[in-house]
């Protein structure tokens, strides 16, 4: 973990000093990719960040704060400007697929403030908020490990990518940390969409003994869900986990009385919007920044609300890792490379 | 890992992927088999899942588990009406039966985001609470060998697809009213002549197009995507085309080809799991389905040719 | 005749208006300020230089798709692929700009070819097959559209880039962005790729209008078997519409890779550009001075309907809806038409 | 007054054309009733009329006397009138029972009752002498086989008002004479028949009566047996008609057409052409005279390049052409009005004068480096119909919108103003009225006046005869006999045909 966060923490305090000044002089708008506000992830998250912060200054949608959605790729651009245009003071661009959008418009707008989650744009009036997700990661890994019975856990990824891989990573660390001998079959999509898809390699990674599985898929993770739910309604004594991502995804694993959601992996976007809005509203914009949130700062967590799975035994258990990572004893693998190498000390 | 251990990983996955395909293309092979292109089972697809998930989770509560055979029957009903939108346009307005199609796609997509939004807020709906499970089939399962690959962990609405084909033969093959409806497709005047409402005839048909697109869309999301929103339906109505064409206009052609793109997909996906093929890049596996498709049209399945009047308004009198 | 003429352009005219005003009632029964929804929409599309450059640039690519599905339309075919041809346009243009360094007049010149040659070869396909072995075209391009999304997107990440989820962005000497295309519309992306649009949509009514290739295209649509009686080659024919229709795509796809964009990046799903250039075609009654109004009433839709959320609350999904009636609408001009002689026998 | 059926005073009009204006038809028990006129007079309107498939605007029908409104075709079948349509109403890929049965299915639970359907198609075919094969498919069976489907589609649905809408356009004369047997059975069981036909003999011969309509106004009714020929020509034509036409003698030249050992297969890969030898020389018309099915399209396909021929050679001006591709068969100077004139001879959906330049369009002065010249394309076309007389509102009309024999006079004037060396005529007249009929007979002769090389292929022996300076006889692929007309008659002609073997011998004597 980096040090953006520790300042931020402070940040809240601030900005509700200035609130009742502040209202019309500094406005904030973001711009959300395909998924749209309301994608139970982390656009949903941003929004919700952003309105918390309206909120706080007494803000109205459309008057301080306002969002702005893509229907697709080429969107993304038009929308930047027509907000900027209209005069806000600060535009999130929510998702690493608008980091293109971000840097054109930081140069075409150099008196403005930009902020790009999930990627860094170097530019002097950018900041970047990104989320160690293989912290994250790493302790759904853990909690994967001690509740599996087969000795067998799943990762589905959306696409082969950077980001997805430092999910990937984290999540075998975790595990193997808890026990080596710990198999993780793993499988990407190929993309963010396909539920089918999910579903299909749900099937399989089920039927192949996995018991426990994580997937950083989107949409796509919804066919996991779909199969673990399934194999639940025919067999309710099978021991069967989902491990959602980006939100808590409790309420996607419930079947009648039970619950195949053993946690998730939250990114808290809507706290780093918030904070970092709070950042510009006083004038400390990190412009040039990239801003690192993880555990120690509570912008990563991980969610314990299916009490029933999610044992004591096991919260404790990931206590004693997030501890662990906080305190730098444990320093998390982002690549395959890093993996490798963090396996062979173990 | 065995054969029969990699056809029952395969079948089951192939099985309920198949399943709406299955009912969509059906319901293309009605529709042009009657002389009317159906571009449109895109957008009854969409319009099948939409209706399918909100009744869902409007009644989920009332109906218990037998929410979803409700819902697949409610998006039946009201795809069928509103693929009355094409029949109209294709049948009484002569409208170019592929914009028509066109339209209909537009139309689901836009009303179903739309309506999502003003009766949820959002642009997704929740999960179903009531999705469809896959069960056992009782005694079928319990046959040796067979019995794992085809009857274990599937789902019920699987079999439903298959026996609607056959029923889908027997009507179009069997009966007064398949004959009829062929003939239209096929020489409109010579129905026509013969005391054949032609308008009647395509009527039913472009109607049955959009039960059967409602059932297929609703199919796939109350055992796939258990919510309703724009990436729901992604180009499987276009797919199911695919699948009437490659079927040859026939249902149990259009069965086969679905239940041929179901397990080129299963395969594609599960094989990365096999390890025969685990070291194919995985751009290989994704395009698998679709190049052995092309290939097979290429190789053996050849020549298809639509039904003779397929995609002409049928005027009185014109030759 | 001239009767004819005047309701060939009266129809589009009056199905757009019915459209418009169906959009209206539906925003009405939705508790909506039809009026606001509708200026927000013109203001998002034609309000400012800006966004008048940035609905020509969305327009820039709807040219190009309208005209290959209309141009395969024209010849008898049906390609519902132009949305692959799309993508291994923009995959090949990006090639081109990203891995040469060349002069300007060469090096654009060149991606924009080789984009079109790419669409080209993935319109080859669907095309030898029809003529030769008479698969159906439409099966093969939907799944060629598979096919190429899948492939671009392995070949962005482990050919074009050191496993991103984007390519690099091209040289400059490759783009079509223009500084002072961007500055005139205060940083639209508007691109000199309108002026290729244009130019192609001239070049399809030449070729079909007025040059003996176009007469042998469109006799072959028509009636195979009279043109094979007529000497002509019915199988290269039938290659050749493909191949010219999957060129424009091939461009549209060039448009976004040099103008818009800039590079390509790994896609979950399809562009929507092909599938919009059907409508776009069909709203054109496949001729080219047709494709390039459709182009811009679709265009001018989707760029304004972003505003309608922000300016009138208004969801955009209307605009969807609005963009469906009016398409019904053109496709059922009969109806239309009988009304009108109806109204005109009624004035007499 | 027992008339079955009367159409009084109706009026039909299209958009743009009054196509049936104050016309009266009377039908009697148990007649023949023709009705004539020329291509396009509105005799198939009237009949679709009477059928309910069209509505008129004025005038009204009566059935047995009672006034009735026909609706639809099934109004028209429960009133026992059934009508055997100019193009075939039948659906090919279905059986000949299917198409019997179709909209009145006999059934037993929801299922077609095929077997019982077969029996009682079986038991009508028997009944009236209508040969089909109630298993085969219409896409299998000959044209005469066809027809005899409609009939037996009128007759399943019980029939007694039959109207037969130019029933022997298509028919070899075998099989005509079959079908007007047929008719006098069906005028024995009590039904009473309207017969359109151009060939005014066959009025002649079967018919009791004759209406004739003119640019679709009624010029009346009359007795047969109190008429001729020529006054139901000039009657309906409005003029005096000729019908022997006039030629002088040939005067045969250099050989043009040689053809050796040829064999051709079908689609089907069947061989239908099995070594033949034909020779045409510049300044005379060949006739091809055979029954249908005996290698005739397929040797006209081997020889224009649309089929290839597996053995054998074709020879032009001592040039061989053997296997060349249709447009370098056409470039070395061959013409051809192709037998199916919607299917080969136009592309419908064109305008008139573009079809018009459907061989030539790449050549100067239509196209000069690949860009067409639109004048001279239109200015070709306005000169060909003038002299033509193709009948269309403009060169710019669709050449769907004209009539059949509209159709065919633009396509002759397209393949005769080539001036090609050999010019094969496959049924030029098909369908046509007698005055259009005139016409290209006429032009015909003038071509070989002109020194090209004729090939004339065609069912009607009255043609053949009339026609053509020699008379080819095929049989079973093969020419079997070499005949002048002056020397022959359609007897002998049709048992040569046949392929009867000791007049092969008899006449092969008549070879040159
Ligand atoms: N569907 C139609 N639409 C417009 N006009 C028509 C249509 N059918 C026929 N007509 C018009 O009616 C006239 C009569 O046509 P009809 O088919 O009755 O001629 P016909 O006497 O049967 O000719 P033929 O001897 O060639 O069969 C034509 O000249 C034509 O202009
Ligand atoms: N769809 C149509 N639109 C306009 N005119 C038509 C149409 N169909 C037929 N006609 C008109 O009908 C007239 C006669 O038609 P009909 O089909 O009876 O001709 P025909 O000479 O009998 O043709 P054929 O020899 O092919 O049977 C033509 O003069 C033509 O103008
Ligand atoms: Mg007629
Ligand atoms: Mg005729």
């Amino acid at each position: 973990a980096c040090g953006g966060g520790e300042e931020t923490s402070g940040g809240e305090s601030n900005g509700e000093g200035s609130s009742d000044e502040g209202s019309a002089d500094y406005t904030v708008a973001m711009v959300t990719d395909e998924g749209g506000v309301d994608d139970k992830s982390f656009n949903q998250s941003a929004w919700e960040g952003l309105k918390a912060w309206g909120d706080e200054h007494s803000l109205s949608k459309g008057a301080g704060f306002d969002y702005a959605q893509s229907e697709d790729e080429s969107d993304y651009l038009p929308n930047m400007t027509r907000l900027v245009r209209n005069d806000y003071d600060l535009v999130f661009g929510i998702g690493f697929l608008l980091e293109d959008a971000i840097k054109e418009i930081s140069e075409q707008n150099p008196d403005n403030d930009f902020a790009i989650v999930d990627t860094v744009v170097e530019a002097p009036n950018v900041a970047s908020i990104t989320f160690a997700e293989h912290e994250g990661s790493f302790l759904t890994g853990v909690a994967a490990a001690m509740k599996t019975n087969t000795d067998k856990l799943g990762f589905v990824g959306g696409v082969d990518s950077e980001l997805i891989n430092k999910f990937e990573a984290g999540f075998v660390a975790g595990a193997k940390s808890v026990n080596p001998d710990i198999e993780v079959d793993i499988q990407y999509v190929g993309n963010f969409s396909s539920a089918a898809d999910g579903k299909l390699i749900a099937t399989r990674m089920y039927n192949d003994g996995a018991d426990i599985i994580y997937h950083s898929a989107g949409a796509a993770g919804n066919g996991v869900f779909a199969q673990a739910k399934d194999l639940k309604q025919k067999d309710p004594d099978r021991e069967i986990y989902v491990i959602g991502v980006d939100r808590d995804q409790y309420e996607e694993g419930a079947i009648g009385d039970h619950n195949v959601t053993l946690t998730s992996m939250v990114k808290r976007v809507d706290t780093a919007v918030q904070e970092v809005s709070n950042l510009g509203l006083n004038g400390e914009f990190p412009g040039g920044e990239v801003l690192v949130f993880g555990l120690q700062d509570e912008g990563i967590g991980i969610a314990d609300t299916n009490t029933e799975a999610y044992t004591e035994e096991i919260a404790s258990a990931v206590q004693e890792w997030r501890d662990k990572i906080t305190n730098g004893d444990v320093k998390v693998p982002q690549t395959r490379d890093e993996l490798k190498a963090f396996e062979e000390e173990l | 890992m065995g054969f029969i251990e990699l056809l029952a990983q395969v079948i089951p996955p192939a099985l309920f992927f198949s399943a709406p395909l299955i009912f969509t293309a059906l319901g293309g092979v009605f529709s042009e088999r009657s002389g009317v292109v159906n571009i449109g089972l895109e957008g009854l697809m969409v319009m099948g899942a939409f209706v399918g998930i909100v009744f869902n989770l409007t009644f989920a509560d009332v109906l218990g588990p037998w929410t979803p055979w409700v819902s697949i029957l409610v998006a039946m009903v009201v795809s069928a009406i509103f693929s009355v939108i094409h029949a109209v346009a294709a049948v009484s307005f002569r409208a170019d039966q592929v914009v028509s199609g066109v339209a209909i796609n537009f139309l689901a997509l836009g009303l179903g985001i739309f309506l999502t939004k003003q009766w949820y807020g959002k642009g997704q709906t929740d999960m179903v609470s009531q999705p469809f499970y896959t069960t056992d089939i009782s005694l079928l399962s319990d046959i040796p060998v067979i019995g794992p690959i085809f009857f274990e962990g599937v789902y019920v609405i699987s079999y439903v697809s298959i026996l609607l084909a056959l029923l889908s033969w027997y009507i179009m093959y069997k009966t007064p009213f398949g004959l009829r409806l062929r003939a239209v497709g096929e020489h409109p005047m010579a129905a026509d002549t013969n005391g054949i409402s032609v308008t009647k005839m395509r009527y039913v048909a472009v109607i049955i197009s959009g039960a059967f697109g409602g059932l297929g869309g609703s199919v796939f999301a109350l055992t796939i995507a258990l919510n309703f929103s724009h990436a729901t339906i992604v180009g499987q109505g276009f797919m199911a085309l695919a699948a009437v064409i490659f079927g040859k206009w026939h249902p149990l052609g259009a069965m086969g080809a679905a239940l041929f793109f179901g397990f080129a997909q299963s395969l594609s996906v599960i094989g990365a799991g096999i390890p025969l093929l685990e070291d194919v890049p995985q751009v290989f596996l994704l395009i698998a389905p679709y190049v052995l498709t092309i290939l097979a049209l290429a190789g053996f399945i050849g020549r298809s040719v639509a039904p003779r009047a397929n995609g002409e308004p049928y005027i009185k009198g014109s030759r | 005749m001239t009767s004819n003429k005047m309701f060939n352009l009266l129809v589009p005219i009056i199905s757009v208006i019915i459209g418009l005003l169906s959009g209206a009632i539906i925003m009405l029964a939705f508790g909506y300020n039809p009026i606001e929804g509708y200026a927000a929409l013109w203001e998002g599309a034609f309000g400012d230089m800006y966004f008048v450059g940035e609905t020509i640039r969305q327009v820039t690519p709807y040219i190009l798709t309208g005209l290959a599905v209309a141009f395969a339309f024209r010849t008898g075919l049906f390609n519902i692929g132009a949305e692959g041809q799309v993508i291994v346009g923009w995959l090949a243009a990006i090639w081109v700009g990203i891995s040469f360094d060349a002069p300007m007049y060469i090096h654009l010149p060149l991606a924009v070819i080789v984009a079109a040659l790419a669409g080209a070869i993935w319109g080859f396909i669907p095309g030898l097959l029809k003529a030769r072995l008479g698969v159906h075209e439409v099966i093969v391009t939907i799944m060629l559209n598979y096919v190429a999304l899948y492939s671009s997107n392995a070949l962005i990440r482990s050919v074009l880039s050191d496993n991103q989820d984007k390519t690099e962005k091209i040289a400059a000497t490759a783009s079509l962005s223009s500084e002072w295309l961007q500055n005139l519309t205060f940083f639209s992306r508007m691109h000199y790729g309108i002026l290729i649009a244009v130019f192609a949509a001239v070049l399809m009514w030449f070729i079909i209008e007025r040059t003996s290739i176009g007469y042998e295209l469109k006799s072959v649509g028509f009636n195979q078997h009279a043109s094979k009686y007529a000497g002509m080659n019915v199988s290269r024919n039938i290659i050749l519409a493909m191949v010219i229709s999957g060129a424009f795509a091939g461009l549209a796809g060039a448009m976004e890779g040099l103008g818009t964009y800039g590079n390509m990046s790994v896609s979950s799903g399809f562009t929507n550009l092909g599938f919009d250039g059907i409508a776009v075609a069909l709203l054109g009654a496949n001729t080219a001075i047709g494709v390039i109004l459709a182009a811009f009433l679709f265009g001018a839709l989707k760029v304004g309907a972003l505003n309608m959320p922000t300016e009138a609350g208004v969801p955009n999904e209307l605009v969807d809806i609005i963009i469906a009636l009016i398409i019904f609408f053109v496709a059922s001009s009969y109806i239309i038409r009988w009304v009108l002689l109806r109204f005109k026998k009624g004035e007499k | 007054m027992d008339y079955v059926v009367e159409m009084l005073h109706i009026r039909k009009e299209f958009p743009g054309i009054i196509a049936n204006d104050d016309i009266t038809i009377q039908l009697k028990k148990g007649e023949i009733h023709a009705l004539l006129g020329e291509n396009g007079a509105g005799k198939s309107t009237l009949m679709n009329v009477l059928f309910g498939l069209y509505q008129p605007e004025k005038g009204e029908i009566k059935v047995k006397g009672k006034k009735v409104n026909m609706t639809d075709p099934n109004v028209a079948n429960d009133y026992g009138i059934g009508m055997v349509h100019q193009h075939f109403m039948l659906v090919e890929p279905f059986t000949v029972t299917q198409n019997i049965i179709l909209g009145a299915e006999p059934t037993s639970m929801g299922k077609i009752d095929l077997r019982k359907a077969e029996k009682e198609v079986q038991e009508l075919s028997n009944k009236y002498g209508l040969k089909v094969d109630a298993r085969a498919k219409i896409q299998d069976i000959s044209v005469g086989m066809q027809q005899r489907v409609e009939i037996l589609k009128t007759l399943y649905r019980g029939a007694e008002v039959l109207i037969f809408d130019e029933p022997t356009a298509v028919l070899t004369p075998q099989e005509i004479t079959e079908l007007m047997q047929i008719m006098e059975s069906l005028i024995a069981e009590g039904k009473s028949i309207i017969l359109i036909t151009h060939k005014l003999k066959e009025i002649m011969q079967v018919c009791d009566r004759c209406t004739v309509i003119r640019k679709g106004k009624g010029i009346g009714t009359v007795n047969v047996e109190n008429t001729s020929v020529d006054e139901l020509a000039s009657l309906m034509v409005g003029r005096d008609v000729s019908f022997k036409t006039k030629k002088s003698p040939a005067h045969p030249k250099e050989t043009v057409l040689k053809i050796e050992n040829l064999h051709v297969k079908d689609s089907r890969k069947v061989e239908m052409v099995k070594g033949l030898d034909l020779e045409v020389r510049a300044g005379e018309i060949v006739g091809i005279a055979g029954v249908d099915g005996n290698g005739q399209s397929e040797l006209i396909e081997a020889i224009t390049g649309l089929k290839k021929s597996q053995k054998g050679s074709i020879t032009l001006n001592d040039k061989n052409i053997t296997n060349l591709s249709p447009r370098k068969v056409t470039e070395n100077g061959v013409g051809h009005i192709p037998q199916d004139r919607h299917k080969f001879g136009l592309v419908l959906d064109f305008p008139i004068g573009e079809n018009i330049v459907l061989q030539t369009y790449y050549q100067k002065p239509y196209s000069k480096y690949k860009v067409l010249n639109y004048q001279e394309i239109y200015a070709k076309a306005e000169k060909l119909i003038k002299e033509y007389d193709v009948r269309t509102p403009s060169v710019y009309t669709k050449a769907r919108a004209l009539s059949g024999g509209n159709q065919q006079k633009a396509i002759i004037s397209r393949e005769v103003d080539r001036s090609p060396d050999l010019l094969i005529a496959a049924q030029p007249t098909r369908g046509l009225d007698v005055g259009a009929i005139e016409f290209i007979h006429q032009k015909l002769i003038e071509e070989r006046d002109k020194g090209r090389a004729i090939l004339l292929v065609s069912f009607e022996l009255d043609e053949i005869l009339d026609v053509s300076d020699r008379i080819a006889v095929i049989f079973d692929g093969k020419i079997v006999a070499d005949v002048k007309p002056e020397n022959t008659n359609e007897q002998k002609l049709g048992l040569l045909m046949a392929g009867s073997a000791e007049e092969k011998v008899g006449v092969t004597d008549d070879l040159e």
